[in-house]
């Protein structure tokens, strides 16, 4: 009953591959931002911020800290940043110009629910009866490509990918792939196709988690990271 | 020419009057906010304010410094304007959460690139834009809806304001401003679309000493400079530049 | 990372379709006015294309050279999408007018401002905006009016374009670009709005040698580079900038 | 008959009267273009171009041609124009945001009509069917104040201040002062008050060459250049 699933940085692996060189990528907070640590070597990715940088390095690690820290360098995160030969800053409506122009390739977000159509509702914290929009529902009514990153279950065991989202909307019909601790899920023509599974896991067990039905993909194969 | 400099950010702020509304650039940590100017607002006392801004202060993200979450704690706001108006951590509540919940300060919760373009409108005189970004969400309420290409857009209104309290690196003069790295964010927004615009600097320089180039606000947006004149002791390294390699 | 450089300007415009809607970046003289690419088009040919830009080509106002004049003159284009049409000179009227008046080419008439942000809005996601510029006047025709404060506003759409080209002063590999002095007019919002923006630049460098602070156009809206091989003989001191005191 | 007008560099300086220390200014074609040789000594005027730049210097001279003139400092007539301490350079839709947004303080425009009520046309060209809108109808819509400078007849000896104008407008009720070769004329109230005329003429000269009815200044002058 208690079968292994994908690690939050197993998960961001897979979301990794879904990369491309070039690609123009803005990664949420949490699982997201775990994403950048596996681009492909030989890859060019270029990282958005909404604060406005484009193309900037690596988060500073803690050894790096005091070299390299400058509260004028950081993502939307209030991580320290690094300077990257072609990087280059914009205003806040240049930055969502970028957004919403539909000039970002590809985001990852976390999720909250996810609908079988694809709506996303990651914005209300749970119980809590306020929330933050921030730049995610920009982001997630017109990034080219929506990549929902989640645990496939809330902490008490509750599916997170619903018929019909109980909470406050992100976005309707956004969501392009769903990746979970233990599944991989396309959202295509307002269905949920089950594409890839983690090592262990069966389509019904899959789909015991899973509120609405899933249709299963002719070529469903296994979670490969690498 | 008139002179733009103000000796102290007290001067600066001083006829700020009751029901003023203020934009405050700030995002993610101190780098980008105007947390001196904020301090003299404190103190000056003005109330009934509305605050335009990306946050409602105090969200606990990064360092912790004087935001515009004083403001709140000194009862000086009696609405905001805001992208992400909460702290992130449900233990640390922001006292402008309780506010907001309590009814005492009333929210007007915004998704951040339409809270960018409505101040970018203000700023531009476009009274109005539609954006898709929102439709069929919460946001939507009480919006007109038009469809372009297929698509629902939300008609959203420009925002302006009587004051822009803006952080940037360097002033001339003449009001030019450059800023540094990630400092812009809202700040060059904010700076054409208030009617008085207050920037606080770390250098003031003569005009021509700034790189034409480089200059991101054009000096006839700013009407009050003021040089911050201690270190709040930041990690900052204001002696360098972000210049990978040097041409 | 693909390679944003292409060798001449005949590769660089090669596969421009038939009806192509594109963006040409032009105002008062050549400065900002990528007239290679524009040559090169008119010997690759495409027709029935829609042009946007300022003029309609050869408005005489100063040196002469080949802007797009030349691609009406070789019968390419079916409409024109300008704020300045016409020649100020009665008695030199540009091809364009000729075609205009007889109905050859179709006119679009947009106030510059309007035009300016039309183009800013297609490259930002913004399908449509309130203005009060033209309310009143012949502009409005056709047109929804919106009041706001009291002012009637039109309601303007966005435009899109397949190419755009751009004349920047430098390029680096990934794209970034950055310009000199007045060259900047239209061609920072066009390279924004197009789905395919060609530069065409006096110098390439690699990433890291430009500014960030100063990079104008990000690297990611320019998807081909072009430089310019031959000085065309216009004044001009490329070895200068036009910082008048040095930090 | 034949009474002294005022020259254009007259009225040019005339016009220069109405700017301040600091005004942010731009000037049309023409007459308009003047009004820059006649800022008084001392005072800063901020001049904005529609082409991307603000705070430059003086046109290039014939003199200066050869080591100045550089097709990447124009304005908006494209002339060369010198660089300045404190100039700064923005794109276009930077460029309209400060004159759509109500940031120039005032606008001299050249005329063709201008109507009682303060209505502009100045964009058609007489007699050819066709126009260029450029960058006047956003100054004439959006400009803290516009003034409008003219001929007071046209080549035949038509009134070009009408009752209402018949040829297309530039903007509605836009003009609040207007400067001629013999008269200055304020428009308030939807009415044109007769403030200052030319050395030598008359209230009812000025009127019999203007077709709707001027109301006389109680203050009415003669004009003073400096």
């Amino acid at each position: 009953m208690t079968k292994e699933r994908l690690s939050r940085e197993a998960m961001a692996m897979r979301i990794a591959k879904e990369l491309f060189d070039g690609a123009v990528v803005n990664l949420g907070i949490g699982i997201p931002t775990l994403v950048s640590s596996f681009v492909p070597e030989g890859m060019t990715v270029i990282y958005h911020t909404e604060n406005g940088a484009m193309g900037f390095g690596p988060v500073v690690t803690a050894e790096e800290m005091k070299e390299k820290a400058d509260i004028d360098l950081v993502n939307a995160s209030g991580q320290y940043i690094t300077p990257q030969a072609g990087m280059c800053f914009f205003h806040h409506a240049d930055s969502f110009t970028m957004i919403r122009g539909g000039h970002i390739d590809m985001t990852v977000l976390g999720v909250l629910q996810v609908s079988e159509k694809g709506d996303l509702a990651n914005w209300m914290f749970p119980g809590r009866g306020v929330g933050n929009i921030g730049g995610g529902m920009d982001l997630a009514f017109n990034a080219k490509r929506v990549i929902a990153a989640t645990e496939h279950t809330t902490k008490d065991g509750k599916p997170k990918i619903v018929k019909r989202c109980s909470v406050a909307l992100t976005a309707p019909e956004c969501v392009d792939l769903i990746v979970t601790d233990i599944a991989v899920i396309e959202v295509k023509d307002k269905s949920l196709w089950l594409r890839e599974l983690a090592p262990g896991w069966t389509v019904d067990e899959v789909q015991a988690l899973t509120e609405p039905t899933l249709k299963v993909a002719p070529d469903l194969k296994e979670i490969e990271l690498l | 020419m008139i002179n733009k400099v103000f000796e102290t950010f007290e001067e600066a702020v001083k006829d700020v009057p009751d029901g003023a509304v203020i934009m405050v650039g700030n995002f993610a940590g101190p780098g980008g906010t105007p947390f001196y100017l904020i301090q003299a607002l404190r103190r000056q006392g003005a109330k009934n304010l509305t605050i335009v801004a990306n946050t409602a202060g105090g969200i606990g993200l990064t360092l912790d410094y004087d935001d515009h979450r004083i403001l709140f704690e000194n009862k000086q706001v009696k609405k905001v304007i805001a992208s992400f108006p909460f702290s992130t951590s449900a233990s640390r509540p922001s006292v402008a959460e309780k506010q907001i919940l309590s009814g005492e300060v009333e929210l007007e919760i915004v998704p951040q690139g339409t809270l960018s373009e409505r101040i970018r409108a203000g700023g531009a005189g476009i009274p109005a834009f539609y954006t898709p970004t929102g439709a069929g969400t919460v946001i939507e309420k009480g919006k007109e809806v038009g469809v372009f290409d297929g698509r629902p857009c939300l008609l959203e209104r420009a925002l302006k304001a009587d004051y822009a309290f803006v952080r940037a690196f360097k002033a001339d003069l003449m009001g030019n401003l450059v800023y540094r790295g990630t400092q812009r964010q809202f700040n060059p927004i904010m700076a054409i679309a208030a009617r008085t615009t207050i920037a606080e600097v770390d250098q003031v320089v003569d005009p021509g000493e700034l790189d034409p180039e480089s200059i991101v606000t054009p000096g006839i947006y700013v009407k009050r400079i003021v040089k911050v004149k201690e270190d709040p002791g930041f990690p900052r390294h204001l002696e360098r530049n972000f210049q990978v390699r040097q041409a």
